[in-house]
């Protein structure tokens, strides 16, 4: 006998940069394989392609309906999640070329790594698109069990393999506690369905179960959120794993789990009742992640680990917006942030091969200005614009979120987000400064020139220092600069410059795909 | 059988989980408290399943099976590289990165 | 003349930015190029100024961000024309000052300036509150990392002073900014209009007293720390400590401005109410600040701090006259801006000549005796300290002497005891030049000094033939803002003569009757 | 535009302002005497063209010699209305022809004295550049230009004091000046607000017209605005108690102090008070002020420079003293013989300096008078002008003092009323002024040659070891020092000529207003002071006159009479008297401790305050009161969160649980 399998409908047009993503992982790791040079090259030309695919079949794809089921009901492409598949696939894509000719990733060999960068942009993906929590399940863990692997990939290096595991542990503790709130849910409502759990919503005899599965949901996102104070794995996370992968997950994962908690509460729980729920506890680690965050950066010797800290407040300021159901002002700031995070890192990167003794260490900045002026330039966008300052991104997708704020009579939250800026200067800017200050360790000799207009009263001692290698570690040989991390650097930069001088498109279009969201009520 | 039963024996078996990941400090044991977290949860989802009378949460529990492995794997690479650089495997002592 | 308008900024802009791109060998060049047609273009717009007519000259409204009301609508008016002129100027003479230095002035460190020139430009013409909020705190961020480079050491505090100034700064910058979008929002809300920050649009609607209170006090504290005024000082000792000296020579000349020029812009037609109510606290910020920097000048053994103190002192009497709501005090704020500038620019230059000759030591203690070694220095010197302490006969004594006066027809007291700093003033300035220049050789000092090259010489007699022109015919200055200032202070003004009157006061402020009919 | 008068005028104003910026432009190719020899040449056509001024003002009617010429709008703003302008008319004119006049004589004598100093050119350029702010002061058209040229002067004063500007001394003693003089200018910029305030104008023409209307219901705005401005008039003036920097001003260059601190600047005071007569004259309580200051000045003056030793400060103390005399008489409505006062003054004062300049030439930098003694014969030429000074300074009939500071007194005494007091006060101050005159010649002059004046008898002149006279600090001859060689008007033409026309004037210009016989000055000034009714109160009756002269003459040989008895006669008798009035001699000798006075009051509570601001306010404001403040519970906060970020996998996951566990717990308790 013959079962008749019911095939559900699949559109393939929509799925485009899906596919692109899962089909890329195939094809480099499979590309990976072949010997030497040509292997690498293969493998990281095939994950270009594919995210660059995925980039543009997503920019097709905008215009091309507000909102489309592509496999049966469970996965629908709409604006908001060809919003989340560009930044991520944006991120990912910035994470192949950095890993590309990064010291490490000859170890963990190039297929491998750009497939799995790929293999969690796909999930991330999904995840993005799921309407279901069957497919948020799956996606979420498509996306974090890749990364696992990314984060202990260094693995002639404790720091990697460290972190791969406490996030593999911790990490699994959030997805654990994510399913059972998804498993609550569907016990509440009987349905997996994200519009059928709107709509069912309080038929069910089991209904009072939605409450400690919202609550249960919201520790688990939270979780990949890294809101405080769910957020202790993410510094040191962030700090073990390798740049590239830091640089990627740091902004697609947000992107990701952003885009489907929006979907899940919005959508699905937002219900008068729920919503007077959730919006209270998403304020408050809102708030948390914000001090937290922002007061943790502060003095952090190492980039990864600041940009850890920084990624933990900026979530907050994400989850403000989304507590108050402004998906336009998320999503114009989390595009912002996006950039400006990008070009952070892709300067930390480059820095990284030209300075290996130092690694990440805010001491590689310094004078950064006068050997690498392009670099000096791309990093004070980048941190520019993750500060709010003017001219960039940041900026306006800081009054994008204030605004919404207000709007909402939430102003003390907005007064909060101001005061959390403030902080975070006191983070943001002394790498900057670093990078732009001509008196750093070298200065001693230069001390003896004749006296230049520049010089300056206060000569305090210059010392070199803060230089902490891990012990036990060959050194690796400083490399040039790479163009490929320059080139992403300078697009990323652009981008966030953009955004600062001719900010109205980025904000029609965060306008745009959260009105598609809101299209699905 | 009331639902609540089942509900009470997947809580608990989350709560021993939890508690083993709060306790011990070999990473393999660690590895098996995440499955039982997974586990409880997998319990819920057929308790709710058969409540219902749908099979949506029979799919999902499958899938949770196979994630479980994936994790699992995962982390038992983990710990062979670990080991194979001459890490302690223990959690305790894997504490380079903090502050 | 909108073009010239907007290559008034585009053009240093671009200018900096090819130089970036083009390296070492090109960027010298068009930094000069970009900031002498900067000048020109300033000067063309300048002179379409009609002195007798308070609304814009060349005014330019395109949309920038609809979809938040924001325009980008930028005009020269009688208010800033002399301002904008300033600007280009003080920028100029500061880029070609810095390419005396060539490990200074790298491609990048004039993009920077021009970046900096850019957003001062932006703030002066901004008829847009968004697009002032965005200038005013853009301005500062050039400066910061120019003064990064005089960072020294490692460990925390080595770059403290650069941080402060960024954070100290920003502080207020960042309170503006969400008054800035709440006094928006509210007057839409008031009107029923859409949200605009179109300064015109603002302008007719004022908020209610409370309302504006709070918003009043973020845009002080906005101003007062960029100024800086005492007590809000705190930031900038250590960045003028750190900060090449060029630069630091249009940080101290213009950026101080752009506040002293956002009360009149801003504060004052916007918040009348507010301002009058507080506009004895105003006052008495500005006297502290008078006498309390002139002290400090006076003690100070720093050449830098005593510039940057007497600068506190002179932006107090900026304060002063602003906070008398008196169209002198408005005009005499003005003026003192461009002639505080004008002078700041050649006493920064003359600072860095006498540590040059002192092998790079900025010690008052450790000066002395380089007149002898240098005498065109030492009379150049001369000239310009007797502008700095408002000498009689320099368009600076005019600027004091309109200032004292505004402040007189308000509240007499507060002009004398300010006139105090007049004489402190003197004080510090002669003390400077003594200390650097005569009495016995310093310690410092080697026996043999060398006067000082042609382009010091150049550069210099530039700026003193612009504190020269200010000294002869300090009308030049004052015609193009005469209506403007007196329209810019009106609403408070009035608003102060009829509480005046509410109150029974006989002798309101003191203007003469015609004055008062020239203030309507 | 401006009319003959107004262009001519402009030209005198100008031409040493040329003098000054070419010099000071040329000062490197200005080798020898070139430079002395500009600006004496500038000056001289300056006086020219001030006498072409003269000649054609008084071509015009009597009615119209008050010309304005203005060039350009100055500052024309917010209800203040200047015009560069200047006012031409008889006052200015005299004060004009007194300035190019005596400073063309200076000039002339100062490119011989000065000649061997290394700063010859850059001198020279001061020097023109005073004239040129002096002009200012006195043909400036309103009162912000007459501020302008005050401040001009100070300014110029206080580069002359501080010449030698490698001198501790001199610097201190400029910077003293300037300070003064500066709190002087900021008295006038508020006093003219005050009257601009309800006339609307600061133009004098316009204001004078205004003032009766304009101050009838606002009397004591008038009179705090006059008070204001006398606090200007004082500080130039050198009137009690703002006088003290007049005697340290002798740090610069003899020259400098027959011009500036003699003959010109310091009588701007008295100027002022004239310029602004009609406006005194609404205001008894401001002019009584001026009467009152002027008094003590004077008394006060006289008694301190009895017991001076240093020459040139004795005569500075004279000089203060004689512009006490001028300011009683503005204040009291006898302008003319203020102004008439300040010219002969001016003469012979700038006289008496030059000729103190010589003897000091001779004894190689000393100024200490108990150190010369016989110089008579050393030196005949320089003795006989000194002489005539004296005469004149002590109001001896025929000189030109004499008439002058008689019509002074002979004013006060037919005014009456408490005027007569101050009348008596002023012979006696007369009689005092001949005593410490006649001290000084006696112990310069006369006695015995001692070692030093010995070799001057010889022929030849004193030398030291360069040094600071006031404190002995070693020197050099380098610039910023005074030069090596000293001169004599004995040994240099150029001295002798300017010597010689000024104590021929000393002598001969009392003649132009002798009362009741001449009236030169008078009838000149009348344009200008014409509509003074208290002019016609001080006009001395023939009585008056006459007893007046008589009490004159008997005050200046009483004087003498004193003098020669004490130092002459019995030259140590003096010690006696000193012992038994010990305080006093003191309290003199220390000027009244006004100096310590003012440092106690004003000087010490300012620097003590800089000194805490400095040290302790400042630390607190940028590092501990506002940046520590708020940034240490940042600071503290961050260091629980990095304390609470241990490393350990099992404490996050603890963490997480339990922050999970709330969560569920306010979902299942609040909910």
């Amino acid at each position: 006998m013959i079962a008749v399998v019911k095939t559900p409908t699949f559109d393939w047009e929509a799925l485009a940069p899906i596919v692109a993503l899962g089909g890329g992982m195939v094809v480099a790791l499979v590309l990976g394989l072949l010997p030497g040079r040509g292997g690498r090259f293969l493998a990281v030309l095939s994950g270009v392609i594919a995210t660059g695919i995925a980039i543009g079949a997503a920019v097709l794809l905008w215009n091309h309906g507000v909102q489309r089921e592509a496999i049966a009901r469970s996965v629908v492409i709409d604006r908001a999640s060809l919003a989340a598949i560009v930044i991520a696939s944006g991120s990912a894509l910035t994470g192949i070329l950095l890993a590309a000719r990064a010291h490490g990733t000859e170890d963990a060999g190039h297929g491998e790594t750009t497939a799995l960068i790929l293999a969690s942009a796909f999930g991330m993906a999904i995840l993005a698109s799921a309407n279901d929590l069957v497919t948020i399940f799956l996606g979420l863990e498509m996306l974090s069990i890749p990364l696992y692997v990314l984060c202990a990939s260094h693995v002639d290096r404790t720091a990697s393999l460290e972190s791969g595991l406490k996030y593999l542990i911790l990490g699994s503790v959030g997805s654990a506690t994510a399913l059972m709130g998804l498993a609550l849910l569907y016990g509440a409502t009987g349905s997996m369905y994200l519009p059928d759990i709107a709509r069912t919503a309080g038929d069910s005899d089991l209904q009072g179960l939605i409450y400690p599965g919202v609550a249960l949901l919201i520790a688990g996102f939270g979780f990949k959120l890294s809101l405080a104070p769910l957020h202790q794995w993410t510094p040191d996370v962030y700090d073990g794993a390798p740049t590239a992968v830091t640089a990627f997950m740091s902004v697609a994962t947000k992107t990701a789990a952003l885009v489907v908690t929006a979907r899940l509460l919005l959508v699905g729980l937002g219900a008068e009742d729920v919503r007077d729920l959730w919006e209270p506890i998403l304020l408050t680690l809102a708030a948390a992640s914000i001090i937290i965050g922002n007061v943790g950066a502060l003095g952090q010797p190492g980039m990864k680990r600041l940009m850890g800290y920084s990624s933990i407040a900026q979530a907050g300021y994400l989850v403000a917006a989304l507590a108050v159901g402004a998906v336009g002002a998320l999503l114009a700031y989390l595009a912002a942030y996006a950039v400006s995070t990008l070009t952070v890192f892709a300067v930390v990167s480059a820095r990284e091969s030209e300075r290996p003794e130092l690694g990440d260490d805010i001491s590689a900045l310094d004078g950064l200005a006068k050997e690498r002026p392009l670099l000096a330039w791309l990093g004070t966008l980048g941190l520019f614009g993750l500060a709010g300052l003017p001219l960039t991104a940041g900026f306006f997708g800081k009054v994008a979120v204030a605004g919404a704020l207000v709007n909402a009579d939430k102003a003390w939250l907005a007064v909060l987000i101001l005061i959390g800026s403030i902080i975070s200067l006191a983070y943001y800017a002394p790498p900057v400064i670093r990078m732009w200050r001509t008196v750093g360790p070298d200065a001693e000799e230069a001390s003896d020139e004749p006296i230049s207009v520049t010089s300056t009263p206060s000569g305090a001692p210059n010392l070199a220092g803060g230089a902490t290698g891990s012990a036990g570690v060959v050194a690796p040989v400083p490399t040039g600069l790479r163009w490929e991390v320059a080139l992403i650097g300078t697009v990323a930069a652009a981008l966030v410059l953009a955004g600062g001088l001719y900010p109205d498109p980025l904000l029609n279009l965060a306008t745009e795909a959260s009105a598609a969201l809101f299209g699905v009520q | 059988m009331s639902i609540t039963w089942y509900l009470a024996v997947s809580a608990i078996l989350f709560a021993i989980g939890l508690f083993g990941v709060f306790v011990r400090r070999n990473p393999l044991v660690l590895l098996l408290c995440l499955e039982l977290l997974l586990g409880a949860a997998n319990l819920a989802l057929l308790a709710f399943d058969r409540h219902h009378a749908a099979n949506d949460g029979s799919i999902l529990a499958i899938i949770v099976m196979v994630v479980a492995a994936c994790e699992v794997t995962v982390g038992l690479g983990i710990v062979v590289a670990m080991h194979r650089r001459g890490q302690p495997i223990d959690v305790d002592r894997t504490r380079e990165l903090q502050g | 003349m909108t073009g010239v308008l907007i290559a008034l900024l585009a053009v240093p802009l671009a200018a900096g930015f090819l130089g970036l791109l083009g390296g070492k060998r090109v960027a010298p060049l068009l930094a000069v190029l970009g900031t002498t047609a900067a000048m020109v273009f300033a000067l063309l717009l300048a002179l379409e100024v009609n002195p007798g007519d308070h609304t814009a000259a060349v005014d330019l409204n395109s949309t920038w961000i609809p979809s938040i009301g924001v325009s980008f609508h930028i005009a020269i008016d009688g208010l800033n024309a002399v301002l904008v002129l300033l600007t280009t100027f003080v920028f100029a003479i500061g880029t070609w000052w810095s390419l005396r230095d060539p490990e200074l002035a790298t491609p990048s460190y004039l993009f920077l300036l021009a970046i900096g020139e850019a957003a001062v430009l932006g703030a002066f013409v901004a008829q847009d509150l968004i697009l002032f909020v965005l200038c005013f705190d853009l301005m500062l961020l050039p400066f910061v990392l120019i003064a990064a480079r005089g960072a020294g050491g490692d460990g925390e505090f080595s770059i403290g002073p650069v941080l402060l100034l960024l954070v100290y700064t920003l502080v207020g910058s960042l309170l503006m900014f969400v008054a800035a979008v709440g006094l928006a929002i509210l007057t839409a809300k008031n009107t029923g209009q859409p949200v605009t920050f179109d300064l015109a649009a603002l302008y007719g609607a004022t908020l209610a007293p409370s309302t504006q209170r709070w918003i009043l006090l973020a845009f002080l504290a906005a101003f007062l720390i960029k100024m800086p005024v005492v007590p809000f000082h705190g930031w900038f000792p250590g960045a003028y400590r750190t900060m090449p000296l060029p630069a630091l020579a249009i940080f101290a000349a213009i950026l101080s401005k752009v506040a002293a020029y956002g009360f009149l812009k801003i504060a004052l037609p916007l918040l009348p109410d507010a301002v009058v109510d507080w506009r004895l606290v105003l006052v008495i910020l500005a006297l502290v600040s008078i006498i309390y920097g002139s002290l400090v000048a006076f003690t100070t053994n720093e050449p830098r701090l005593i510039l940057g103190y007497s600068s506190v002192a002179q932006l107090g009497f900026i304060l002063l006259g602003i906070s008398s709501l008196d169209p002198a005090g408005a005009q005499g704020a003005i003026f003192q801006s461009v002639t505080h500038a004008l002078v700041v620019v050649p006493a920064v230059i003359l600072l860095a000549l006498v540590s040059e000759r002192a092998g790079g030591v900025e010690r008052l203690d450790q000066l002395g005796g380089i007149a002898k070694r240098a005498p065109v220095l030492s009379a150049l010197f001369l000239v310009v300290v007797l502008c700095w302490l408002a000498m009689p006969g320099t368009g600076n004594f005019v600027a004091e002497y309109l200032v004292l006066l505004g402040q007189w027809r308000v509240a007499p007291w507060a002009a004398i005891i300010a006139s105090i700093g007049v004489v402190l003033a003197a004080a510090y300035a002669l003390r400077f030049m003594i200390g650097a220049m005569q009495n016995l050789r310093g310690a410092a000092v080697p026996e043999h000094g060398v006067d000082i090259g042609g382009f010091e010489r150049g550069l210099l007699a530039l700026s003193i033939a612009a504190l020269a022109v200010v000294a002869l015919v300090p009308q030049l200055g004052l015609r193009p803002s005469d209506a403007a200032s007196r329209n810019a202070v009106y609403p408070a003004r009035s608003l102060y003569e009829s509480q005046k009157k509410a109150g029974g006061d006989e002798a309101v402020a003191g203007v003469p009757a015609e004055d008062q009919e020239s203030t309507r | 535009m401006t009319s003959t008068v107004g262009t001519l005028a402009w030209l005198v104003l100008l031409a040493p302002l040329f003098g000054a910026i070419s010099i000071g432009l040329l000062f490197k190719q200005l080798s020898g005497r070139a430079a002395g020899a500009l600006a004496t040449t500038v000056l001289f056509t300056s006086f020219a063209l001030s006498v072409a001024t003269l000649v054609a003002l008084q071509s015009e009617p009597e009615e119209s010699r008050q010309v304005t010429a203005n060039l350009w709008d100055y500052a024309v703003t917010a209800g203040l209305d200047v015009k560069l302008s200047l006012l031409v008319d008889p006052l200015s004119v005299i004060m004009m022809l007194v300035v190019t006049g005596v400073s063309s004589l200076i000039h002339l004598y100062a490119t011989a004295y000065m000649v061997s100093d290394e700063g010859y050119n850059r001198f020279f350029s001061y020097l023109n550049l005073f004239v040129f702010s002096m002009l200012v002061l006195v043909l400036g058209g309103n009162l912000v230009l007459l501020i302008v040229g005050w401040g001009l002067v100070g300014m110029a004063s206080y580069l002359l004091i501080s010449f030698w500007y490698r001198r501790k001394t001199a610097t201190k003693a400029g910077i003293k000046a300037f300070l003064i003089n500066v709190f002087g200018d900021v008295g006038i910029v508020l006093g003219s607000f005050l009257l601009l305030r309800h006339a609307g104008t600061v133009d004098y023409l316009e204001l004078f017209a205004k003032a009766e209307g304009a101050f009838a219901a606002h009397p004591h705005d008038l009179t705090w605005g006059l008070v204001l401005i006398l606090l200007g008039a004082f500080a130039k003036s050198a009137q009690f108690p703002l006088h003290t920097w007049l005697p340290d001003a002798m740090e610069g260059p003899t020259p400098v102090s027959a011009l500036i601190h003699a003959a010109t600047m310091v009588t701007a005071g008295v100027y002022l008070i004239a310029r602004l007569h009609p406006l005194f004259e609404l205001s008894d309580v401001a002019a009584t002020v001026g009467v009152v200051i002027g008094t003590i000045t004077l008394v006060m003056a006289a008694t301190m420079a009895i017991v001076q030793t240093d020459l040139k400060r004795i005569i500075a103390y004279s000089t203060m003293s004689q512009i006490g005399y001028m300011v009683v008489a503005v204040s009291a409505g006898a302008y003319t013989a203020g102004i008439f006062h300040l010219m002969t003054h001016a003469f012979f004062k700038a006289l008496l300096f030059m000729a103190a300049g010589s003897v000091i030439g001779a004894m190689g930098g000393v100024q200490d008078i108990d150190r010369m003694g016989g110089l008579r014969k050393a030196l005949p030429f320089t003795f006989a002008c000194f002489m005539i000074g004296s005469l004149a300074l002590a109001g001896l009939p025929p000189f030109s003092g004499f008439f002058s500071k008689d019509e002074i007194l002979g004013g006060l005494l037919e005014r009456g009323d408490w005027y007569t007091i101050i009348a008596a006060i002023g012979y006696l101050a007369a009689l005092l002024t001949a005593c410490y005159s006649f001290r000084a010649i006696y112990k310069v002059f006369y006695g015995d040659l001692n070692e030093e004046t010995q070799q001057i008898a010889d022929g030849h002149h004193l030398h030291f070891a360069p040094a600071n006279p006031s404190t002995g600090e070693a020197e050099d001859y380098e610039v910023g020092f005074p030069g090596k060689e000293h001169h004599t008007a004995e040994e240099n033409l150029p001295m002798k000529v300017a010597m010689g026309t000024l104590a021929f004037l000393a002598v001969v210009a009392g003649l132009l207003q002798i009362p009741h016989v001449t009236h030169v000055v008078g009838d000149f000034l009348h344009p200008t002071f014409h509509a003074s009714e208290l002019l016609e109160q001080t006009e001395a009756s023939t009585s008056t006159a006459l007893l007046g002269m008589g009490l004159g003459t008997l005050a200046a040989l009483l004087g003498i009479g004193i003098a020669t008895q004490l130092w002459l006669k019995k030259p140590g008798s003096t010690a006696g008297i000193q012992a038994k009035l010990q305080s006093l001699h003191t309290l003199l000798s220390n000027k009244y401790y006004v100096d310590e006075a003012i440092d106690l009051i004003i000087v010490r509570p300012f620097r003590w305050a800089g000194a805490v601001f400095e040290r302790h306010t400042e630390r607190l404001v940028t590092q501990t009161a506002v940046v520590g403040g708020s940034s240490g519970v940042v600071r503290i906060a961050s260091a629980l969160v990095r304390a609470a970020q241990t490393g350990s996998v099992r404490i996050y996951a603890a963490v997480v649980s339990s922050s999970t566990a709330a969560i569920l717990l306010y979902a299942l308790v609040v909910r």
